[in-house]
C-alpha cells in the first residue's frame, strides 16, 4: 500500500507523517510537493498539519487552491481513503471536502498537550482498528480548532455517524459538540485536529495513533484482496 | 488604478472568541458602557485598471478567498485611486 | 526621504550629528583617520552600527576572552553563526543564544517572535537543520498589567513564531523580580543538527564571486535597531519605534528549507544571516573573515518600498534575509534552488580583493570603506570596574536563617509565587512536540530530544538565577553553569558545551561592569571543572530603565549528549513506595 | 446606543506577511491586476449612551487596546444606532 504525504509551502508535520508511515507503519510512502496534479500512484493521501501560507487570511485558505488539491479531490471521488490533519482538516474544510469552518480557540491561544478522545464511530475506514467508545490518549497542538457548522449541517453529522472523534473530558477548543473529528458522508475522508501522527511511538508518550493508520491499511487489504 | 476596501465580518449566528474577549478587556478597563464587540478584517487592495468587470471580479475574489460563506459576510466599497 | 535631505560630510562633523547615531568624538576622529576623509552619511551609519556593542562587542571583548572556548569536542567555538560540537557518529550539533530584550519591550508579540526568527537563521546558516528552540525569560512582577501584557505577548510571540516554522520550543525559564520591571529580557536559543561535512561558514572568498540576496524584500523597518540595542531604554525610546520589525515565519520556513538544500551544493561558498544592521554586518563580516572585499549594487537589491536610500538599505533590519556568496557562473543552480521554495536569489555584488566594501547606488559609488575596520578591528574597550558598595555590605551580612512556624503555609507561599510555580500556561502554548523527537517535554528538568537515526538524544536547559548573581556575581555565575549541569546530567546526559547570553545594565559603570567580570570569571571557572567549553553567545548590555540595572543576568544554555535512549530520566515520581534519596550537601 | 466602526491598519512601512500572501494567491487565481493588498482589522463596538465623551473614549480605547499603536494606525467612525 501506498501512502502520499502532501507538502505544501509552510507544511511542518510532513516529516512526522512521513515517518510514521514508514517508520512505524512500515507501509510505503513519498512526499508530494504542492504543484504536483497526479496521485493515481497512491492508495491514500494524508495532508499533514503544519502552517500551509503561513495560514495567513485563514488557515487552510490559500493552500485550497494548490494545484495538487484538484488531484486530491478526484482521489477523495475515487473513494481513496484521505485524511487531513490540524492544518490538513482546516484545508478540507476551506476546500468544501468537509462540511464546516474553523475559528480560533475559544481562549485564543494556540495549546499543545496530549488530549483524550472518544472513538464515537468506529465503523469507519479509519476507525475499524478501535472499538467503539474506547478512549485514547492523541496530543493537540493548534490555535484555530474550535469547529463551527450550522443547525442543519450539525444535524446531517449526528444522523449520519459522520462525527468521528470527540474530546473526552475538557474541549480544549470550544468547538461545537465536543467535534474533534469528523467524515464526509461517503466516510473516505476524514479531518481531525489531534495528531495521531504524533501518537506512533511510546517513547514519545502515546502510540494510539498507530491503530487509525493499521485501520487505513486493513481497509485497503480487505478492498484489495481479490486483485492482490 | 482602484482602491477597494473588503470588509469582511463573522455571520451573527457565529460566535466570535475574539469579540467577546475584547469586550472582557474593554470591561475590565472599565469602559463597561460597551455592549457588544465583533471582529472582522479590513483589506485594501490596490487593483489595475483592466478588460474585466471590476465588480464582479471583487465580488468572485471576496467569494473564492477573502471571506469563508461558511462563517463569514463580506462588503466592499470601489474607489478611483490616482497611481503614486 | 530623498539623497538631497541627507547631512553633508561637513555638517556631520560640524553638528556632531554621529553623535544621534551613538559615535563617540574620539570614534569619530578614528573614522576620519580609516577613511583619510570625512565620512558622508551613508559612512556614517554604517560604522556606527558596526561599532556598536551589539555588532562589535566593543566593551565586553575583554571580558568575553576569559571564557574555555576549546575542547576536543568543538569543531566550532564563537565568532560564527553558532558554535558547533561533536556527537558522534559524523554528527555534530550546532546551538547558539541571543537576546532580544530592547525590541521586546516596545513590541513584545514582533519582539519576541523576530528574536526566534533570528537566531533560527544563526543556526540553519551554519548548515544546521534547527531542532528545537528553548528561551529565557525576566519580567517585572506580575502585578502590574503593563507587565501582565509584555508576558502575555512575548509568550505568544515565541509561540507564534516557532509554531508556524515547526521548530519545537521544548524548554526554557521565567523569572519575575521587579528589576526588570521596565526592561524584560527575552533569550532565545536554538539548536540544530549537522553533518561534520556540511558544516558552512559565512565567509566571501574568490575574486569575482557572486554576492546572492535571498528572503524577504528590504523595507525601512528596524533602522538603527543594533545601536538602539546598545543603549538604555528611555523615554525617548518610543521615538526610535521605526526600530520594530516584524517577523514572517513562513518566509523563513521556505528560507529555512532551500538554504539547507543549498548547502548541499558545492557551488556555494559562504552564507550569513542579515541580524542586526542587516546587509552592512553580513557584507563587511563575511569579507572581513574571507580576508577579501565585497562590491554590491544596491540598485539591485530587492526592495519592499519606494525612494530608500543607501543608509536606509544598509542600516535595514528587514527579518528573514540571508547574504550568500556562490562561486562565479554557478548562479542558475543555486537560484534554481531557492526558485523550488518561490524565493528569488539576487545577484547583487560581488568579491573583491581590495579588501574594501564598496556600495554602488545609481552610478556612484554611495560607501567606500576598509571591510577589516568594520569588522576585525573595530574599536575595544577597557573599562574600568569597581565593587560596588552593595557587595561589601551583604559579604559583611551574618547567614539569613529562616525562621519557619509553619511549614505548609510556607510550602504553599513558595509554590504560589510565579517564578516558582508550574510554567505549564506557558509551554502549553509552545508547540513543543511538532517534529515528533521531544521525548521529555518542558515540564521536567531538562527538555530531551532523539536525534533521529540514531540510538542518541539531547538533553538541552537554559538557566540563570539572576537573585544569586546580583548578591555574589563570581559564585552566581559557577551557580548558573552548575545549575544547567545539574539539570542535564539529572536527565540522563553528560554535558558537552554551553552557549550564553550576557544581559547586564551599562558597562559605562564600573560597578555594573564589575558584576560583568566576576559573574564571567565564575562561570569561566565552572565550565573548566565541568569541561563544559563556551561554544559562542551573545551580549546584552545597557538593560537599565531610568538609570536603574536589571540584575546581572548570565543565561546559560547547556546541551548535553545522552548516549543511549534507555539512560533517559525525568522528574516525576514513578511509584508509590519508591524510595526517595538525597545527595549533595 | 451607538455603533462605532473602528479600522485598525497596519502602518504604511511596516511588513504585512498577510497582504504578502494573500496578493501571491490572488494572482495564482489569475487576479494579476492586484498590485498590493494590506490587510488590517474592522471592529463592530455597541456601546451605550453615557456621561462620558464618547468620542474620547473611543479614542482611548482605540489606543490603550484595539490597536498597537507602534505598528498600526487607526480610524473610527460613530453611528447612532437604534438598540435592538
Ligand atoms: N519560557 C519557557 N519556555 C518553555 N518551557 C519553559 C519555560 N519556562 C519554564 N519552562 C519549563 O518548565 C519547567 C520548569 O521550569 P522552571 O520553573 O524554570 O524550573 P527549573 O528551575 O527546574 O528550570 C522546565 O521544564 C522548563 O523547561
Amino acid at each position: 500500500m501506498k501512502f502520499a504525504v502532501i507538502v505544501f509551502p509552510g507544511s511542518n508535520c510532513d516529516v512526522d507523517m512521513y515517518h510514521a508511515i514508514a517508520d512505524e507503519l512500515g507501509e510505503e510512502v513519498e512526499y508530494v510537493w504542492h504543484d504536483e496534479d497526479n496521485l493515481d500512484r497512491f492508495d491514500a493521501i494524508l495532508l499533514p498539519g503544519g502552517f500551509s501560507y503561513g495560514d495567513y487570511l485563514r488557515s487552510g485558505a490559500i493552500a485550497r487552491f494548490s494545484k495538487v488539491m484538484t488531484a486530491v479531490k478526484q482521489a477523495a471521488d475515487a473513494g481513496k481513503p484521505v485524511l487531513g490533519v490540524c492544518n490538513g482538516f482546516q484545508i478540507l474544510l476551506e476546500a468544501g471536502l468537509l462540511p464546516g469552518a474553523m475559528r480560533r480557540n475559544q481562549e485564543l491561544k494556540f495549546i499543545c498537550r496530549p488530549v483524550q478522545l472518544v472513538v464515537e464511530n468506529n465503523g469507519t475506514m479509519f476507525t475499524s482498528a478501535y472499538d467503539k467508545g474506547e478512549v485514547i490518549t492523541i496530543p493537540i497542538a493548534h490555535g484555530e480548532g474550535n469547529y463551527y457548522c450550522d443547525e442543519q449541517t450539525l444535524k446531517r453529522l449526528v444522523e449520519n455517524k459522520q462525527i468521528v472523534f470527540r474530546y473526552h473530558g475538557e474541549n480544549p477548543n470550544g468547538s461545537l459538540m465536543d467535534i474533534a473529528g469528523i467524515v464526509n458522508e461517503r466516510g473516505n475522508v476524514l479531518g481531525m485536529m489531534p495528531h495521531p501522527e504524533r501518537a506512533v511511538d511510546a517513547l514519545l508518550g502515546s502510540a494510539d495513533g498507530l491503530k487509525l493508520f493499521r485501520s487505513i491499511v486493513n481497509y485497503w487489504r480487505e478492498t484489495h484482496v481479490v486483485t492482490a | 488604478m482602484y482602491k477597494v476596501k473588503v470588509y469582511v465580518t463573522l455571520r451573527e449566528s457565529v460566535l466570535d472568541p475574539q469579540g467577546t474577549a475584547v469586550k472582557g478587556a474593554l470591561h475590565s478597563l472599565s469602559y463597561t458602557e460597551v455592549k457588544d464587540v465583533r471582529i472582522g478584517k479590513f483589506m485594501e487592495l490596490m487593483i489595475e485598471k483592466s478588460d474585466r468587470d471590476l465588480d464582479e471580479m471583487v465580488r468572485e475574489m471576496c467569494e473564492k478567498l477573502l471571506s469563508n460563506p461558511v462563517i463569514e459576510d463580506y462588503r466592499y466599497e470601489i474607489e478611483e485611486a490616482v497611481a503614486r | 526621504m530623498s539623497l538631497l535631505l541627507e547631512p553633508s560630510a561637513a555638517m556631520i562633523k560640524e553638528q556632531k550629528l554621529y553623535r544621534e547615531m551613538g559615535l563617540t568624538d574620539d570614534e569619530f576622529a578614528r573614522i576620519e583617520a580609516i577613511l583619510g576623509r570625512l565620512p558622508n552619511y551613508t559612512e556614517t551609519g554604517i560604522f556606527s552600527v558596526m561599532w556598536s556593542e551589539h555588532c562589535s562587542y566593543k566593551n565586553s571583548k575583554p571580558v568575553l576572552k576569559k571564557f574555555p572556548t576549546d575542547g576536543p569536542h568543538v569543531l566550532q567555538g564563537p565568532g560564527e553563526g553558532a558554535g558547533i560540537v561533536d556527537i558522534g557518529d559524523g554528527l555534530a550539533v550546532a546551538f547558539k543564544i541571543e537576546s532580544h530584550n530592547h525590541p521586546s519591550a516596545i513590541e513584545p508579540y514582533q519582539g519576541a517572535a523576530t528574536g526566534v526568527g533570528g537566531i533560527i537563521r544563526d543556526v540553519f546558516s551554519m548548515g544546521a537543520r534547527p531542532i528545537a528552540l528553548l528561551n529565557s525569560l525576566r519580567f517585572g512582577e506580575l502585578t502590574s498589567p503593563r507587565v501582565k501584557y509584555l508576558f502575555e505577548h512575548v509568550v505568544a510571540g515565541i509561540a507564534g513564531y516557532g509554531n508556524c516554522i515547526g521548530i519545537p520550543t521544548v524548554g526554557g525559564e521565567v523569572q519575575f523580580d521587579p528589576s526588570y520591571e521596565g526592561n524584560p529580557l527575552v533569550n532565545a536559543m536554538c539548536v540544530g543538527i549537522i553533518r561534520h561535512e556540511d558544516i558552512q561558514r559565512g565567509v566571501a572568498t574568490g575574486v569575482g564571486n557572486t554576492v546572492m540576496y535571498v528572503g524577504a524584500k528590504t523595507g525601512r523597518d528596524g533602522i538603527h535597531g543594533a545601536t538602539f540595542a546598545s543603549e538604555e531604554l528611555s523615554e525617548q525610546s518610543e521615538a526610535k519605534r521605526p526600530a520594530v520589525q516584524v517577523g514572517d515565519p513562513f518566509m523563513e520556513k521556505l528560507l529555512l528549507e532551500a538554504c539547507l538544500e543549498a548547502v548541499k551544493s558545492d557551488a556555494l561558498v559562504g552564507i550569513q544571516d542579515m541580524g542586526a544592521a542587516g546587509l552592512t554586518s553580513s557584507s563587511a563580516e563575511m569579507a572581513s573573515k574571507g580576508g577579501f572585499g565585497i562590491e554590491m549594487n544596491l540598485d539591485l537589491v530587492p526592495q519592499r518600498e519606494t525612494g530608500m536610500t543607501p543608509y536606509e538599505m544598509m542600516l535595514s533590519e528587514s527579518q528573514e534575509r540571508m547574504l550568500l556568496v556562490v562561486k562565479q557562473g554557478r548562479e542558475d543552480e543555486i537560484a534554481a534552488i531557492f526558485a523550488k521554495y518561490g524565493l528569488e536569489a539576487k545577484a547583487i555584488g560581488k568579491v573583491t580583493d581590495d579588501k574594501m566594501l564598496r556600495l554602488w547606488f545609481r552610478g556612484e559609488v554611495a560607501a567606500e570603506i576598509p571591510v577589516d575596520a568594520l569588522a576585525k578591528d573595530a574599536p575595544v574597550y577597557y573599562k574600568p570596574s569597581k565593587e560596588p558598595a552593595y557587595y561589601r555590605e551583604f559579604q559583611a551580612m551574618a547567614p539569613y536563617i529562616p525562621v519557619i512556624e509553619d511549614y505548609n503555609d510556607t510550602l504553599l507561599g513558595l509554590l504560589a509565587r510565579p517564578t516558582i510555580a508550574s510554567k505549564e500556561w506557558v509551554y502549553d502554548q509552545y508547540d513543543y512536540m511538532v517534529r515528533t523527537n521531544t521525548v521529555v517535554a518542558p515540564g521536567s528538568d531538562a527538555a530531551v530530544v532523539r536525534i533521529r537515526g540514531t540510538n542518541k538524544a539531547l538533553a538541552l536547559t537554559t538557566d540563570c538565577n539572576s537573585r544569586y548573581l546580583y548578591l555574589d556575581p563570581e559564585m552566581g555565575g559557577k551557580i548558573a553553569v552548575a545549575e544547567a549541569a545539574r539539570n542535564v546530567v539529572c536527565s540522563g546526559a553528560k554535558p558537552l558545551a554551553i552557549t550564553d547570553c550576557l544581559n547586564f545594565g551599562s558597562p559605562e559603570k564600573p560597578e555594573i561592569f564589575w558584576q560583568l567580570e566576576k559573574a564571567v570569571d565564575g562561570m569561566s571557572e565552572a565550565c573548566r571543572v565541568f569541561e563544559t567549553p563556551v561554544t559562542g553567545g551573545n551580549v546584552s548590555l545597557y538593560n537599565e530603565t531610568n538609570g536603574e540595572a536589571i540584575y546581572p543576568t548570565p543565561v546559560v544554555g547547556m546541551v548535553g549528549l545522552i548516549d543511549d535512549l534507555s539512560h533517559i530520566t525525568t522528574q516525576s515520581f514513578k511509584q508509590e513506595g519508591d524510595l526517595i534519596y538525597v545527595i549533595g550537601e
